[in-house]
């Protein structure tokens, strides 16, 4: 036993974890330089403290085999979804959005940001389970529809961004899994008509936040507010920067939620484009390794684990470093592991379990 | 590590002879000190640039020859005068650990019983000590505050002074070394 | 990564103390908060020894001035009768002791004189900075001791309570920067705000009335400022600039030399707070308003002045007044026409029947009535 | 070949063997290509950041210290308004706005500072209370004008000891004279309101400025008005000051000195106390205003900031008009202080000379209308001198008979009646002056000769202001020169002197019959000084026709006076209106006070060897009659 638990520390991704730490202990610094003076001064320990829980959670979820886990698919599947539903019931809500269900401790829980580990373990199972290198329309049916039923309840919450992340492991497991350039296509074609009555099924705020997206001078004090003050905060860093808890725009609140969604444009301002691209390096290699585990995953299932966290991560940092540039509509995402959040945290770190879980296991075949 | 560093490692490495206090002076000393400096000066105003907490630092990290126990115990003894004070916590804190940390280093290359060297580092180092505080009251902190050049030249040469015979009491502590 | 760590282990700790004290201070200086925790101990855990070597030092200070006079008397003695000697020396040394207990004496006598209730305490410590005005006293919180608080002495006011500790408080002095309080000068009675500045004199603000503030005036506190009680010395003015526009006031506080035994004024804390706050040090004590001046004879012309007023109404009390002395309604019915040179009335009106016409305090005589004025 | 997987079971016993490992099943080219989208998607990133930090940092870190940087205006204060001695008649107080910032308000600080303040803490803690919907940043307005008191404890307990959450700014407050004394002269100023920020008169002025809106405050609110400095400071995005960066001090107003000589000022508001009506006081020598006085009046210390709308419709509705200024704008029948200029016209026209005589029975009858005299009895025969001196209006019917309307109003236009007399001060009335003119452009009619015969004696149509009155006796003891009335001394240097070509002779006759009003045994001896030549004139003026008289017994006769002194070289006119005073001899004592209070203080000026003492002076004998005829 105790052989076996030191083999499992030292099999874990210790790159991984590292880089995830020092993203996340970079995140911990900017989000205390960014509340300083707010009611939000203490987040930088509570973020600490989610950092502690998270690399357990981690260990915790390596321990259990992938498919264990990918066996019980159905039942996160159901309970997942009575919960998502439960949520708009009794849900706390915040800024007009019901997301988080309370917990102990006065925490909050925000259920849609862990359905993505099941989401990932759909697919993966999904997937594996055809024993197809080619998917048949109805297969694509279904596991759209099977995603899809989520991604409805997020968006009743409503919460459009969250709901948009299970589309890129959807897309990747589907292109991964064996997706015909026809059905390509098709899809492709379909969406296209779809999303302009897309279009009517969102909120005003959702319209406003995609219309100001493509043009944020045209509601300057509204929702094109954030886009123009975050960018602002950006370009004032320059190369350099201008020092932990010197940046003006983040210090004197013109950036909106620095600790959260705009954290990037916090650590933009502060620590320039420098800092910039070392935070972007360093997710790069962290995208690059849970990549690699994914091509040392020991069978496929594992992979599209891997691939479906990687493509996660990737949508996650591709929106919410675009947005802050204004190179991506205000979807209200957060960064992993940088932004300010207990639920956004934990559910990274759970991923990353969900990779090391597959690295574990890559000798065992 | 450059070229220097190495020569300069090269040649500290005599083993140094490190002096052994009671564990009791390390504490009793200087909570003296401080007290001295809060409490005596009300009744003795000409000693008022006297500053013995600085002194003590100087003393103890030069003669135990190592640079984290004088950085501590500068930091110790900094943070303690600072808490008696009524400016921010750590001004004194942060030089007197520079300052503990720079006499244990310096204390790796020469002989700290001889009374010339004692003067001179006491002096060197209540200058820097002084214009420490001064550059973080002015550019940490933002108070403005004069630098007064002749005074502290004056004043350090007294603490100096003082130093020497204080130092040789303070030599009666002394363990002998194992 | 251990190698590293090993090889540089002495910076590292040195950085990692900066690093933390730096962060300690940016917190202190960003928030403004002081680390009170720290402070707390370090403050409780010294008072106690510099109690015991107060009242130890006091102990050998009447010892070393007994054996100093006694010396005095002896060799003085040399040159006069042995026998007388020995009574004088015992007379030395009952003068010696009295003089030591004068100073609590006084200060004892000067507690029952006043109406405040006190408590006395004796300093025991300054602040460590070259230039910081603060001393420590012997009772904190424990001894009902609380934020806000004055500080006198049977000379003077000293300064306020600027923290209570449990057993011991920080006083803030009245030279040092910040420090304000309400004054009113002895014979001019002109109020103003007394604040210093840091160094050993205050100045004056918001001088009300400063032509009539003079030089060498004593100034008392005036209680406004709901801290000290009203009637405390202060010090004596000093006008280092007057013209017409501009004055300058500076006041060297009267009782901070050889401070050694304080009064801090617990009594008049006016209404309860109802909230105890957590700690027992965060009170604020607010002193009732002072009780309006006695009704004296400045006191009419002081309202007529009052707040805001200009030279009209001045003029037209000024009028008025000489309108009442002589009799004469304005615009009246005719008679004899006023004379508006007579002497305007004063408050301690001058006997009615003093020859009019006469010269008074080198003012004009009054004016010739000629038939209009000759032009040149 | 492909093992079929085995199926995955709902217990946790689902163990090894895995899927086997299927080499070519694996899609690694796939994730190769996703590795490309991966980096491609940093790349596009990096680029978006690399746009704003390197490329457009400099135009971001504009915007940035735009969105940063403010500027807040310092109110320069406004310039004093001072007598002609540098008294202060209007000034400033330094007054403080007491804040209360709640971001930091502590609950145990509550009864503290109410107690401090003089607030009731339960009213206190209600207002705070209702505050709570705002944003806390915002903060709570406590006191305006804090006593010594409050300013003192405020000032010593505003430290991080004990009550941090006060804030005091500072601010400047117009003070006005009490009892509203030379409220009209000196008006007041008031917030700007947004009518008047679209007049282009107001075009430069600010919502929430407070200009001059009437008087010299407003006739002269250029030069009181200083300019406004302004404070650059660094922002937060609630606007919040956090820190100051650079600071351009106010320019305060100019302080201006008045012509007025607030002696005199006193007096007349003193004298005018309880009555309504006008004084004015000029030094014809130079048309400087000395006093001008207007009740009953109002307290312009309320209209400073925004005036109480019941105060302001108090002053509105108020029957006997405390808005009114009576000294410029009241337009009233001179009665027979017009006399004078009668006289003069008469003289100067040579209708009538110094031996013309008239015989008054106590009345006349002149195209066939009866006019009486105010004396029953009548006044016998009667020249010029003592026509008026005693106002007889039998001998004025007779000379307005015979000089004709359009004379009397050439004359009554040349002493300035009709026209502005162009003071500085805004809203002057120019009063009536009736000939055929003006009867045929108004009312389209003929002059009838019986009209004349009304204006003749100072009634009718002709009207005047106070201050019209003041001027034109003025000019005409001064010989013939109308200096145009000023407040503001340089002023003057714009306004050439107005001069007619007059017969010294005829001016002497009638200011010699202006010399016996007051003293010899005319209708004003009860404005008679001692020891000095005043001479005057003085005017009961009918409001309305006796019929209507016969109706409303409320509506009383205006007592008029005007007088100026010395006689020969005369230094001050003063014209007194005391409307309903009855009888003009009542409004003499008036000017007679505010005249002596003038020579008092110049006595006291010029203390010459005092000969006589005061006492002494005022018993001396009179002067014999005519004994200071001018050569």
């Amino acid at each position: 036993m105790i052989l076996l638990l030191r083999r499992s520390i030292r099999d874990l991704d210790w790159t991984l974890i590292l880089l995830a730490v020092i993203i996340t202990t970079l995140g911990i610094v900017q989000i205390y330089s960014a509340t300083l003076d707010t009611v939000w001064r203490n987040a930088w320990w509570k973020q600490f403290v989610w950092l502690i829980a998270g690399l357990v959670l981690m260990y915790a979820i390596a321990q259990v085999d992938y498919h264990t886990l990918l066996g019980r698919v159905p039942i996160f599947y159901i309970v997942g979804l009575l919960v998502l539903i439960t949520t708009l019931f009794i849900g706390t809500r915040v800024f007009g959005s019901r997301r988080w269900i309370p917990l102990f401790f006065g925490f909050h829980f925000q259920v849609s940001e862990f359905f993505k580990l099941v989401i990932i373990l759909l697919v993966a199972r999904y997937l594996t389970e055809v024993k197809s290198q080619r998917l048949s329309w109805f297969d694509l049916l279904k596991l759209g529809t099977l995603v899809a039923i989520p991604m409805a309840l997020i968006m009743k919450q409503p919460d459009l961004g969250t709901s948009l992340t299970y589309v890129p492991v959807l897309l990747t497991g589907i292109f991964l899994g064996g997706l015909r350039w026809q059905h390509a296509v098709v899809i492709g074609l379909v969406a296209a008509v779809l999303l302009p009555a897309g279009w009517f099924a969102l909120k005003d705020y959702q319209k406003a936040r995609l219309v100001t997206f493509l043009d944020p001078a045209k509601d300057p004090r509204g929702a094109g507010y954030q886009v123009i003050q975050s960018k602002i905060a950006v370009g004032a860093g320059g190369m350099w920067g201008k020092g932990v808890t010197r940046g003006t725009q983040t210090q004197l609140r013109f950036l909106p939620v620095p600790h959260t969604d705009f954290i990037i444009s916090a650590f933009g301002e502060e620590h320039g484009f420098t800092g910039i691209l070392v935070v972007l390096g360093l997710y790069f290699l962290l995208l690059m390794q849970i990549v690699q585990n994914a091509q040392a995953a020991p069978d496929r299932a594992g992979m599209l684990i891997c691939m479906g966290v990687a493509a996660v991560m990737l949508f996650h940092v591709f929106v919410n470093t675009g947005m802050a540039v204004g190179r991506m509509p205000v979807t209200g995402i957060p960064l992993p592991l940088m932004s300010y959040g207990g639920s956004s945290l934990l559910s990274v770190f759970a991923m990353l379990g969900l990779v090391n879980n597959v690295r574990l296991r890559r000798l065992v075949a | 590590m450059t070229d220097f560093d190495n020569r300069l490692m090269d040649i500290a490495p005599r083993e140094p002879a490190v002096t052994r206090f009671r564990p009791l002076s390390w504490l009793v000393v200087p909570l003296l000190a401080i007290w001295f400096q809060v409490f005596v000066h009300r009744f003795v105003g000409y000693v008022s640039y006297l500053e013995l907490p600085l002194l003590v630092t100087i003393y103890f990290s030069m003669m135990r020859r190592q640079p984290i126990i004088g950085s501590v115990f500068g930091a110790c003894v900094g943070l303690a005068q600072d808490s008696l004070s009524d400016h921010y916590v750590g001004m004194f804190g942060i030089v007197k650990t520079m300052v503990g940390f720079i006499a244990a280093s310096l204390s790796l290359r020469f002989d700290v019983d001889s009374p010339l060297l004692r003067l001179t580092v006491t002096y060197a180092l209540f200058v820097f000590h002084q214009m420490g505080y001064w550059a973080v009251a002015k550019f940490l902190v933002g108070q403005s505050v004069d630098l007064q050049l002749p005074q502290m030249a004056i004043q350090g040469f007294l603490n100096a002074l003082i130093a020497i015979p204080f130092y040789l009491v303070l030599d009666r502590l002394k363990e002998e070394a194992r | 990564m251990e190698s590293f760590l090993a090889r540089f282990r002495h910076i590292t700790v040195l950085l990692l103390l900066l690093m933390a004290q730096l962060l300690l201070l940016a917190y202190q200086v960003k928030t403004n908060q002081e680390v009170r925790l720290i402070r707390i101990w370090a403050v409780t855990a010294v008072t106690p020894l510099a109690r015991a070597v107060e009242s130890v030092s006091v102990y050998w200070n009447n010892v070393f001035t007994t054996l100093v006079r006694q010396r005095e008397v002896l060799s003085e003695n040399e040159r006069l009768k042995g026998e007388v000697s020995k009574l004088r020396i015992e007379n030395q040394y009952l003068q010696g002791e009295l003089a030591t207990a004068d100073r609590a004496k006084v200060l004892l006598a000067f507690a029952q004189t006043i109406p405040s209730k006190t408590k006395a305490a004796r300093i025991i410590g300054s602040g460590t900075g070259s230039n910081a005005r603060v001393v420590y006293v012997d009772r904190g919180s424990a001894d009902g001791i609380a934020r806000n608080m004055a500080v006198v002495t049977s000379k003077g006011i000293v300064g306020k309570v600027a923290s209570a500790y449990p057993t011991a408080s920080l006083v803030t002095l009245v030279t040092q920067q910040g420090f304000v309080a309400g004054v009113v000068s002895q014979v001019s009675r002109v109020q103003a705000i007394l604040r210093g500045t840091g160094s050993d004199l205050c100045t004056l603000d918001y001088v009300r009335n400063p032509f009539a503030l003079q030089d060498k005036e004593w100034l008392y506190t005036s209680g406004e400022d709901r801290v000290f009680p009203k009637g405390f010395p202060v010090g004596q003015v000093r006008v280092t600039k007057k013209s017409n526009t501009e004055f300058e006031f500076k006041v060297q506080p009267v009782a901070l030399d050889h401070l050694e035994e304080v009064l801090i004024v617990v009594e008049g804390i006016h209404g309860a707070i109802p909230d105890p706050a957590p700690a027992p040090s965060q009170e604020v004590v607010i002193l009732p308003p002072p009780p309006p001046a006695p009704a004296s004879a400045e006191a009419p012309a002081a309202g007529a002045e009052g707040f805001g007023s200009t030279d009209a109404d001045r003029l037209r009390e000024k009028y008025r007044k000489l309108g009442e002395a002589q009799g004469h309604t304005y615009g009246g019915s005719p008679g004899r026409p006023p004379d508006f040179n007579k002497a305007v009335p004063s408050a301690q009106p001058k006997p009615a029947s003093a020859a009019p016409g006469k010269p008074e305090e080198g003012k004009p005589p009054a004016a010739p009535k000629e038939p209009a004025p000759v032009k040149p | 070949m492909r093992q079929p997987d085995p199926p995955y079971h709902q217990d946790s016993a689902y163990s090894m063997p895995p899927i086997p490992r299927d080499e070519g099943a694996l899609p690694s080219i796939k994730i190769v290509v996703f590795q490309y989208v991966m980096a491609a998607a940093f790349i596009f990133l990096v680029s978006g950041y690399w746009t704003l930090q390197i490329q457009n940092e400099q135009i971001y870190n504009e915007k940035a210290v735009r969105n940063e940087i403010r500027a807040l205006p310092i109110p320069a204060p406004r310039g004093k308004i001072l007598d002609r001695d540098g008294r202060v008649i209007v000034g400033n107080l330094a007054s403080y706005r007491l804040l209360l910032s709640r971001d930091n308000l502590r609950e145990d600080h509550i009864i503290p500072i109410a107690t401090g303040l003089n607030l009731d803490p339960k009213e206190f803690a209600e207002r705070l209370r209702r505050y709570r919907s705002l944003p806390s940043y915002q903060p709570m307005f406590i006191k305006d004008e804090l006593t010594t008191a409050e300013f003192t404890f405020v000032e010593a307990n505003r430290d991080n000891d004990a009550l941090p959450e006060l804030e005091l700014i500072s601010s400047q407050r117009r003070v006005y004279p009490q009892d509203g004394v030379g409220a009209h002269l000196l008006g007041y100023v008031s917030e700007i309101n947004d009518a008047e920020l679209n007049t282009p008169e107001w075009a430069r002025h600010n919502p929430g400025d407070e200009i001059g809106k009437a008087g010299i405050e407003r006739y002269y609110n250029d030069a009181l008005t200083g300019v406004d400095g302004e404070r650059q400071v660094r922002v937060d995005n609630r606007g919040n000051a956090r820190a100051e960066l650079g600071i351009k001090e106010a320019v305060p107003g100019k302080d201006l000195m008045l012509t007025v000589d607030l002696d005199l000022q006193i007096v007349a508001e003193l004298s005018m106390e309880g009555r309504n009506g006008a004084v004015v006081a000029l030094d014809p020598r130079t048309g400087e205003v000395l006093a001008l006085v207007s009740r009953p009046s109002y307290d312009p210390n309320h209209f400073v900031g925004r005036i109480d709308p019941s105060e302001w419709n108090k002053l509105l509705t108020d029957p006997d008009k405390p808005l009114f200024n009576r000294a410029l704008q009241a337009q009233l029948a001179p009665g027979s202080t017009f006399k004078p200029i009668m006289a003069l016209a008469a003289l100067e026209t040579g209708v009538i000379d110094e031996n013309f005589t008239v015989t008054c029975t106590g009345g006349a009858t002149w195209y066939g209308r009866p006019f009486k005299c105010h004396k029953r009895g009548g006044h016998g025969t009667v020249n010029l001198y003592k026509a008026i001196a005693q106002s007889c209006d039998v001998f004025f019917y007779a000379v307005g008979n015979k000089l004709g309307i359009d004379n009397i109003a050439k004359y009554a236009e040349m002493a300035g009646f009709g026209h502005k007399t162009g003071i500085d001060l805004p809203q002057e009335k120019e009063g009536v002056v009736p000939s055929t003119q003006w009867k045929m452009r108004l009312f389209r009619e003929k002059w009838f000769a019986g009209e004349t015969i009304s204006v003749a004696i100072g009634q009718g149509a002709l009207t005047v202001t106070p201050l019209q009155l003041a001027y034109a006796i003025g000019g005409i003891a001064t010989g013939g020169v109308w200096m145009k009335p000023h407040l503001v001394k340089e002023s003057a240097a714009l306004a050439p002197a107005r001069k007619a070509n007059l017969n010294i002779d005829h001016v002497n006759q009638v200011i010699q019959g202006m010399w016996g009003v007051v003293n010899d045994y005319g209708t004003a001896t009860a404005a008679r000084l001692p020891g000095l030549d005043l001479c005057g004139k003085t005017g009961t003026a009918q409001l309305a026709s006796n019929e209507l008289l016969k109706q409303r017994k409320d509506l009383k006769d205006n007592a008029w006076f005007v007088g100026f002194a010395p006689k020969q070289a005369p230094e001050i006119v003063v014209a007194v209106l005391y409307e309903g005073g009855l009888h003009g001899n009542l409004a003499a004592p008036i000017a007679r006070d505010v005249i002596k209070a003038y020579f008092d203080k110049k006595a006291r000026r010029n203390p010459r060897a005092p000969e006589q003492p005061a006492s002494v002076a005022s018993m001396a004998p009179l002067p014999k009659v005519g004994a200071a005829q001018r050569p």
